[in-house]
């Protein structure tokens, strides 16, 4: 068909995304401390993934993770935190809940989960339901703290740690994956959709006088 | 105010909504008296200055239904747990 | 700079070397209009006494001549309006203003100027204007009041002048987290924040003023043998360098709330960022609301000196003996060249050997004790200062300031000395208010006659002056001992306690709560203008209860919430009452600490981010389709799509109608709130939740289905299909849609535990659109192409499917609002914009026409569907009409108590369609039904207008609205009456359902 | 003493030595006739007019702390009588209209002030409630007017009218609405029913009944028992608490509501606004502060003090509304218990316990209502039945499914 050419996905951020997210804005001078060097927040708008909602079928948690463990090698977490295997996560969201991820395979992820683990969980394709934001940087967690109510400091949140919470009025599930090459935290932010340009310009505005900078997935 | 989500751990009295009182138990629509049992369950309240069980739901986090016991006079959380 | 320099007129009043203001930055600012000139590092206040400026404002009632009377934020006299234009700022305290180039301020509440202050009148009218006196006027003529009485109290009311415009800089907020905060730093904090520091622990070091130290940089004292300066550059250099610790200055922690399980607690704290300049550096906000949570917490506030009451204390140069010590001592200003001291206390004789010290006279000392330590009597004489005891000032005199007070002597005469400054010490309040605002009461300590904590918050201690321990020594102790024991309480160890030697500061005391027979005014509260006279006039009218003092002559009730007024206050009323100043009690203490601004406390939340925006995946289309879009919860909606020449808002919606019932039409119904509900049960969890049957609903087919509260009432509507076994998805109003997830949470997690039911909003992951019309089909046809049959026999009504389409998960229901042969088609949100603009290309040559919630209203009025007017959560399921959909057969939400009588009750308003009986007649939503000539009166009420459209189908307006015993009356004639629009109609009672009622159209 | 001007003037040539205890504050007596227990506006508006509507003077009223300590000492003080229900429609206005000649019937000036109440629209289904609304008013003989946008602008500039989340499309508007002073009311009611021979005993908590064959001849009480023929609730917040003394659960709970001031500036807002799409209402004191509030902290309690998110959202929503409020600055924040019921209504009726009366279930409203309540439960207590304007309030009416519920959003009282 001529016109599947044009039939492509498009994300609520598009238009905010790289080109037109807000400017690397100065950072303030000494008196903010910031490191003048390089922005202390960047972000990157994450595409291509797969997202499902996986929820225990009543009384088949133990079959759920025996499952898990065959199909994706994956040791369900059953608290908030992140369990990862070859380009697949699980994260905890809730008693016998889970937010399953994959790098790539779009909604195709959600039926694949769908046929493995039918009969012992509800899954819910969200691949399109959610943006996923990363965000890192020497500033990030300060950035952050201006928008989550929650304790982000490594003693408190470590890496692999999840947590569902309100960003300036807006519902996302954020965890930590592995730090990055310059030793920075890497924050991985989920939210719905349709929030996603209301999201963007809380953060840009959080970020701002740290220096904030967008980069290409 | 401060309350520990079972699954979360403690969180930011924002993230919930209230429901109230813990007691309501759904009586039997079969039952003769269901009509006055209904009222009372849905209606009245014992309202107490002091320990007080209630549901909260965390709204903003794993989406749990908690039964927390507070004081109603202090706002001292005392316990919580999965109802 | 030099320039700048030369313009600067000179400072008479500073001194030479003291201080740690920077002399090598003066700084430039303005003051009713002059110039004057300071330096960087001092206040607003400092800079005005170094340039000799004592009167800088009128009080509140008697517009009295008012001068600088503290150094800290317990300031009552000195408000200012700060900065101009849009920026201004009423009442601020001119004592914790810091000083930067081209500060603008003017006085308050004197016209035209503070010098001559026409309202100064008031003073002479002073003997009426006792407490409460408005009380007891301005009632007859009772028209009066409004026209004449209130306007003139109105304007004489209030301090400085707000800005009306919009607030031009930017607020934000922020979230901390410690094991121990540590409020104030001042010796005691500073310690307690080192011991806790040394830890390990995460520290946060808060302190309102822009440098630490407290009282040390105010007094000159010396700890292990360095400055107290010295020492605390030390002690923050080193907290500087530990990487869990954070110093917060010009940081005031302004309330004490909440905590929690394990003792976290949450604080609220005001950070300035940028006040101390003349606008916010780039991205940048002017103030920042912190909330600190803090596992422990040491209160190191400090104390707050007490003014002494007596005739004319208010006069400009009367001024807090600890505070001319910080301008001597901090700031390098002498805020007078001929002092007196007035105390009742050791701390009063201080203020005079730092006068002394700094080259100022000191006429004398006037004690009201009858017996000092002699050392302090040496001291003074080597000074050639006359020391007078067991004596009292009774007044004072001059004009604008201070230039003479009148002193009874111990043998009752009378002496006047010529001062042009009155330091006067009563005593201190240590500031306990942090400590109480959880609810605990203070404890009085007969000690130091003042208040000190009583029983602290969880988690929470005290140390230093605040607790009463005024001596340096103890306050370093203190300090110490709690930050190392708060460290403790949260697993980490402190070591070793640091200690220090200090000089020794400790004071004797004993207390004069007011002088007898002064002459003149004795001020209690300044800023409010509350005399010893008005708690005498409230105790003899019976306002003895301290709440009641303070409501009736308004003490303590200024900015100031009575820092300096309110233990004075007490103590005069006990002394009234034969009371002990514990019986009168204190009144409580309330957040804020000191006041914070409105911006601050909403942060960034403001203009169009005041809440956030949700879109659907086809906004930027409707956008470019130039859609009008309309609020509806937070989503942003289409409401119409308006076309080249269209002049108004009706022609739009009626073609967008028309297009619809004529051919096809296409509208964004995403909003919707739609839930996956699965698992074994959830068949019969849905018969629980709605009020008909879903058990029975076979697997690829959709039901409509009406849900109600628990007391009965409707709740919400909407379709529910089976998709697949054990996998239904409902559909929810747009503004229901998070409470009846909410609800269904309650009913599976807490109601019905054993139910195998999993539920999940998927509202986010499908851009549904609706398509809507006799070419529907064909459009469709055209859009799927082989990927679905949609014929009537394949697809019938009410039918739905899950299939893929352009390899995506597509899901097709055969549902419709607008009662038109109708479909509404899913895609994967990534895929709504690409999806919207296949299916307008489909329908290019059927003319499909965009259509908006405005046209989607009109056509389901049209069809009589109940919507958001209708389920107002005071309708029952009759009322709407719908009562036969209650299952006989099963219990459901709300099934018992909606068969109350109230609910029962045949005269209820019940749902009916209206149309005008002159068809040019307009409708107005929110008309009350009344009978053709009845008087209008609530008694001949009988219904109202829910909703009313103008059918361009019917070519009339038509309405749906709800009316006693309703549906026995269709074709009755009423008159719909509108009166606050100017809208009287006679109208027919006709059924709902006014277009196709046979809903023929559905089922082509 | 009169109050009068003259009276003022001629005190202050005596340094008002004259003027004697505004009420006596009485100590109890054995019995009374009819014993309020709550010294609040509602106990004491009572007491009033008991004894001057009624002729029954042998009354006490009895508060546990000082007068007003409650909520009528801690409300945002607004009155007005724009009703929806036809339930609540004519008490409100009674009761508007016994404000409008409340200062000549108790001689205290309580501050009346008639400047208007506007609710602010922003949707045309909010204009078409509010015209419904509007209409009920006007039914009624109540005055109301609907304001377009360009209304609004000409009353209120400063609004935000160009940059707002929830553009203003405009406001039902209530001329006779207002605010009044809220302890002048209660020291005004004091002053006037201890005139008339009322006790008014402060610092005497009620702590139990007394029970004579199942019907309540008297209470106990921290200065001991006190006996009456008839005892009347009218303690707000602590309804429940005195309900469960004599067995009964109500459909109540109480919660907090907080409220705020300013420091005090130079005439701003002129009349009261409240703002529908966020939680927000403001007015401006005779004093100068502005006053302003917004929702319940939402959990049920008794500590009369809130927590920080609901600081936050009412200041978000002030300066959604009002952005030059940004400077402007907050000077102390509180709370008062609401009684709310299960409807947002309230209810002044017998109760199951002969000799017990209730007055209860004001929720944030019953300021407003102070006169009228008065009126009516004092009407109540003399004749043994309900006056004509308050006989929706029955307690019953739960039961019954006759409730009144203008928020609609049923048995949930934090949403009301
Ligand atoms: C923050 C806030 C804002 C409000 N704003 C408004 C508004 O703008 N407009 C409006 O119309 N309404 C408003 N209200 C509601 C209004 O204040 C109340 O509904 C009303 O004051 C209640 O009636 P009352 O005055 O009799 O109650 P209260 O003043 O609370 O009187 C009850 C009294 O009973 C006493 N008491 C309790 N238990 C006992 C006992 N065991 N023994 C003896 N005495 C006892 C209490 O001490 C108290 O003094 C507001 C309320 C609050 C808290
Ligand atoms: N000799 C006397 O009679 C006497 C009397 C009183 C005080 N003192 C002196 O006072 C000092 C007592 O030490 P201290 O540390 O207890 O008190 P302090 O007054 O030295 O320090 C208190 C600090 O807390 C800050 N602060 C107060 N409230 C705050 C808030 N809400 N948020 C943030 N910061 C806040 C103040 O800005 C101040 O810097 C000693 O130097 C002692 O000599 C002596
Ligand atoms: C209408 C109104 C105006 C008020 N104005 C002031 C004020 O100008 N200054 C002040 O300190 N408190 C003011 N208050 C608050 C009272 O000081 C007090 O906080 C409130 O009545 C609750 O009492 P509580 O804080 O002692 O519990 C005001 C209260 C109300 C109801
Ligand atoms: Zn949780």
């Amino acid at each position: 068909m001529s016109d599947s050419l044009a039939f492509a996905p498009r994300s609520p951020l598009a238009a905010v995304g790289p080109a037109a997210a807000a400017p690397v804005s100065a950072p303030a001078p000494a008196a903010a401390a910031v490191p003048v060097a390089a922005p202390g927040v960047t972000a990157a708008v994450l595409d291509g993934f797969g997202l499902a909602t996986v929820l225990a079928r009543k009384g088949s948690s133990q079959t759920l993770a025996q499952r898990a463990r065959e199909r994706f090698g994956i040791d369900l977490p059953t608290a908030p935190t992140l369990s990862a295997a070859s380009g697949v996560a699980f994260a905890g969201t809730g008693p016998g809940a889970w937010l399953a991820m994959a790098d790539r395979g779009g909604n195709g992820f959600a039926a694949k989960l769908m046929t493995d683990l039918d009969g012992v969980a509800s899954v819910s394709d969200q691949s399109d339901g959610y943006v996923l934001i990363r965000l890192t940087g020497a500033r990030v967690r300060d950035a952050l703290s201006k928008l989550v109510p929650i304790d982000l400091h490594p003693r408190a949140f470590k890496a692999g740690d999840v947590a569902s919470t309100v960003a300036s009025h807006i519902g996302v599930t954020l965890w930590r994956p592995a730090d990055g090459p310059d030793a920075a935290h890497v924050f991985e932010v989920a939210l719905f959709r349709s929030l996603a340009r209301s999201f963007w310009h809380a953060l840009a505005d959080a970020a701002a006088e740290y220096g904030f900078a967008v980069h290409p997935p | 105010m401060r309350i520990q989500c079972p699954f979360c751990g403690e969180r930011d009295l924002s993230e919930f909504s209230y429901r109230g009182d813990a007691g309501f138990k759904r009586p039997d629509a079969a039952a003769p008296d269901a009509g006055a049992r209904f009222f009372e369950e849905v209606y009245l309240r014992d309202n107490p200055a002091g320990p007080h069980e209630e549901l909260w739901y965390h709204l903003y986090g794993c989406r749990s239904w908690i039964k927390v016991n507070r004081n109603t006079r202090t706002h001292e959380i005392l316990a919580v747990s999965r109802p | 700079m030099s320039s700048a320099r030369d313009r600067i007129p000179s400072q008479p009043y500073r001194l030479p070397h003291h201080g740690i203001v920077d002399r090598a930055h003066p700084l430039g600012f303005e003051f009713d209009g002059r110039r004057y000139s300071g330096f960087a590092g001092d206040t607003l206040a400092s800079a005005l006494l170094a340039a000799g400026v004592r009167l800088v404002g009128r009080s509140f009632k008697y517009h009295r001549p008012r001068g600088i009377v503290a150094a800290g934020s317990e300031e009552p006299n000195a408000l200012v309006e700060l900065r101009s234009g849009a920026r201004r700022e009423a009442n601020t305290r001119a004592t914790v203003a810091e000083l930067f180039e081209g500060l603008v301020a003017r006085s308050q509440n004197a016209w035209p100027s503070v010098g001559f202050d026409v309202g100064a009148v008031n003073s002479l009218l002073s003997p009426i204007f006792v407490a409460g006196f408005y009380y007891k006027t301005f009632m007859w003529p009772a028209a009066f009041w409004e026209k004449l009485y209130e306007p003139i109290i109105r304007r004489a009311a209030g301090l400085g002048r707000a800005s009306h415009d919009s607030d031009p800089d930017t607020y934000d907020k922020a979230h901390a987290f410690c094991d121990v905060l540590v409020i104030g730093g001042g010796p005691a904090g500073l310690a307690a924040a080192l011991a806790a520091g040394r830890s390990g622990a995460r520290v946060i070091l808060c302190d309102e003023d822009f440098v630490l130290g407290g009282r040390l940089n105010g007094d000159r004292h010396v700890i292990d043998d360095m400055s107290g300066r010295d020492w605390v550059w030390r002690v923050e250099t080193e907290l500087r360098s530990m990487p869990g610790v954070r110093i917060m200055a010009r940081t005031t922690v302004f309330g004490t709330y909440d905590d929690g399980l394990t003792g976290a607690r949450t604080f609220g704290a005001l950070e300035r960022v940028s006040d101390h300049l003349a606008v916010p550096q780039a991205h940048r906000p002017r103030q920042r609301l912190w909330k600190i949570i803090a596992r422990q917490s040491v209160l190191a506030a400090g104390a707050v000196e007490r003014p002494l009451v007596f005739g004319g204390n208010d006069r400009p140069g009367v001024m807090m003996a600890a505070a001319v010590r910080t301008y001597l001592n901090r700031f390098g200003v002498a805020p007078g060249r001929r002092a007196a001291i007035f105390t009742s206390g050791d701390d009063g004789w201080r203020t005079a050997a730092d006068l002394v010290q700094a080259g100022v006279s000191v006429e004398a000392v006037i004690d009201s004790r009858p017996d000092v330590d002699p050392a302090l009597v040496r001291a003074a004489e080597r000074g050639h200062v006359q020391v007078l005891l067991s004596s009292q000032v009774v007044g004072t005199h001059g004009r604008q300031r201070l230039s003479s007070i009148s002193v009874r002597g111990a043998d009752g005469r009378l002496a006047r000395f010529a001062v042009d400054l009155l330091a006067v010490s009563g005593g201190w309040n240590p500031s306990v208010a942090l400590s109480t605002h959880p609810g605990e009461k203070p404890r009085w300590s007969p000690g130091i006659s003042a208040f000190v904590p009583g029983d602290l918050p969880r988690a929470m201690s005290a140390a230093g002056a605040c607790t009463g321990s005024l001596a340096l020594a103890d306050s370093l102790k203190e300090g110490a001992g709690a930050g190392a024991r708060a460290a403790a309480a949260t697993g980490f160890n402190a070591g070793a306690v640091p200690a220090w030697k200090s000089s020794d500061d400790r004071v004797r005391s004993s207390p004069l709560w007011f002088v007898e027979d002064f002459d003149g005014k004795a001020f209690v509260d300044f800023q409010h203008d509350v005399t010893y006279e008005d708690v005498v006039l409230a105790e003899r009218e019976g306002y003895r209860s301290v709440e009641h003092l303070k409501r009736y002559t308004t003490l303590g009730m200024a900015t100031d919430q009575g820092k300096t007024s309110s233990v004075n206050g007490l103590a005069i009323m006990a002394a009234l009452t034969g009371r002990s100043i514990p019986d009168v009690g204190t009144t409580s203490a309330r957040p804020p600490y000191t006041p914070v601004s409105i911006g601050a406390l909403a942060g960034s939340h403001r203009g169009k981010h005041f809440r956030p925006t949700r879109l659907t995946a086809g906004h930027d289309w409707a956008q470019e389709r130039g859609a009008t879009f309309v609020e509806t919860g937070q989503w942003l909606r289409a409401q119409w799509f308006t076309a080249p020449g269209e002049t108004n808002w009706q022609e739009t919606v009626s073609r967008e109608v028309r297009a619809v019932r004529s051919s096809v039409g296409v509208c964004d119904v995403s909003t919707l709130g739609k839930i996956d509900i699965q698992g074994a049960d959830a068949g019969a969890f849905l018969d629980r939740v709605y009020i008909n049957m879903f058990s029975t609903l076979p697997v690829g087919k959709a039901r409509y289905g009406l849900m109600l509260r628990e007391d009965g009432f409707v709740m919400d509507d909407g379709t529910t299909a089976q998709l697949a076994k054990d996998h239904y998805v409902m559909s929810t109003t747009t503004a229901n849609a998070a409470g009846v997830m909410q609800h269904l949470e309650h009913a599976r997690q807490v109601l019905w535990p054993e139910l195998d039911v999993q539920i999940v909003s998927v509202t986010e992951q499908w851009a549904q659109y609706a398509i809507a019309g006799p070419k529907a089909r064909q459009l469709l046809e055209r859009l799927l192409g082989d990927a679905f049959e949609v014929s009537d026999r394949a697809f019938p009504y009410l039918a739905c499917s899950q299939f893929s389409w352009r390899n995506l998960p597509v899901r097709l229901f055969r549902i419709s609002f607008s009662g038109e042969l109708a479909y509404e088609f899913a895609v994967p949100a990534r895929y709504g914009d690409a999806a919207i603009r296949a299916i307008v290309r489909a329908g290019e040559t059927l003319d499909v026409t965009p259509y908006g919630t405005e046209a989607l209203g009109v056509m389901r009025i049209e069809k009589g569907h109940v919507a958001g007017n209708e389920l107002n959560g005071t309708t029952t399921a009759a009322d709407l009409g719908l009562g036969r959909m209650m299952s006989k057969k099963k219990d459901f939400i709300g099934r018992v108590l909606a068969e109350r009588p109230g609910l029962t009750d045949p005269e209820r308003p019940t749902l009916i369609g209206v149309k005008p009986v002159d068809r040019s007649a307009r409708l107005y939503g929110g008309a009350h039904f009344l009978a053709l000539g009845a008087v209008p009166s609530l008694e001949n009420d009988q219904g109202y207008l829910t909703s009313v459209a103008y059918s361009p189908m019917l070519g009339h307006w038509i309405g749906l609205g709800f009316l006693k015993r309703g549906p026995e009356r269709h074709g009755e004639r009423l008159r719909a009456f509108c009166p606050i629009r100017g809208g009287d109609a006679e109208v027919e009672v006709v059924s709902p359902l006014f277009f196709d009622p046979e809903g023929g159209r559905l089922h082509v | 003493m009169r109050y009068s001007i003259f009276n003022l003037v001629r005190q202050a040539f005596t340094h008002h030595r004259g003027w004697g205890p505004a009420w006596r504050d009485a100590a109890p007596k054995r019995a009374y006739d009819v014993i309020i227990v709550g010294g609040g506006g509602h106990g004491l508006a009572t007491a009033h007019y008991l004894s001057k509507v009624h002729g029954i003077s042998n009354v006490a009223v009895i508060e546990k702390g000082w007068i007003g300590s409650g909520n009528a000492g801690r409300n945002t003080t607004i009155i007005r009588s724009n009703y929806l229900l036809p339930g609540n429609n004519p008490f409100y206005e009674l009761s508007m209209k016994l404000w409008e000649g409340l200062e000549q019937d108790v001689n205290y000036n309580a501050m009346v002030s008639q400047r208007g109440v506007l609710n602010l629209y922003h949707s045309d289904a909010q204009r078409d409630a509010y015209a419904r609304r509007g209409n009920g008013m006007l039914l009624h003989g109540v005055d109301a007017e609907l304001l377009d946008a360009q209304g609004v602008k000409r009353m209120l500039p400063f609004l935000d009218f160009d940059n707002a989340r929830f553009p203003i499309q405009g406001g039902l508007l209530q001329r006779r609405g207002g605010t009044a002073r809220h302890d002048a009311v209660v020291w005004g009611y004091a002053r006037a029913a201890s005139s008339r021979g009322v006790d008014i005993i402060q610092n005497c908590e009620v702590t139990g009944f007394i029970r004579d064959s199942g019907r309540i001849v008297g209470v106990e009480t921290t200065r001991g028992a006190i006996r009456a023929q008839k005892v009347g609730l009218a303690v707000a917040g602590s309804t429940s608490r005195l309900a469960a003394m004599a067995d009964l659960r109500l459909p109540i709970e109480s919660h907090v509501l907080q409220a705020f001031v300013t420091e005090a500036i130079k005439p701003f807002i002129p009349g009261v606004v409240t703002f529908g799409a966020g939680h927000f209402y403001i007015s401006q004191s005779d004093k100068g502060s502005l006053v302003f509030g917004g929702d319940l902290d939402g959990y049920n309690s008794y500590a009369q003090r809130g927590n920080l998110p609901t600081v936050e959202d009412v200041c978000e929503g002030g300066m959604a509304l009002m952005p030059a409020l940004g400077r402007v600055r907050v000077l102390r924040s509180w709370g008062g218990i609401m009684d709310m019921s299960m409807d947002g209504s309230p209810i002044i009726d017998h109760t199951p316990v002969p000799g017990l009366y209730l007055n209860a279930g004001w929720c944030y409203g019953g300021f407003k209502a102070t006169p009228a309540s008065g009126w009516c439960f004092a009407h109540l207590l003399a004749r043994d039945e309900p006056h004509e304007v308050a006989r929706a309030y029955r307690l019953d009416r739960f039961a019954k499914g006759y409730l009144i519920d203008e928020k609609g959003v049923g048995a949930q009282p934090n949403l009301h």
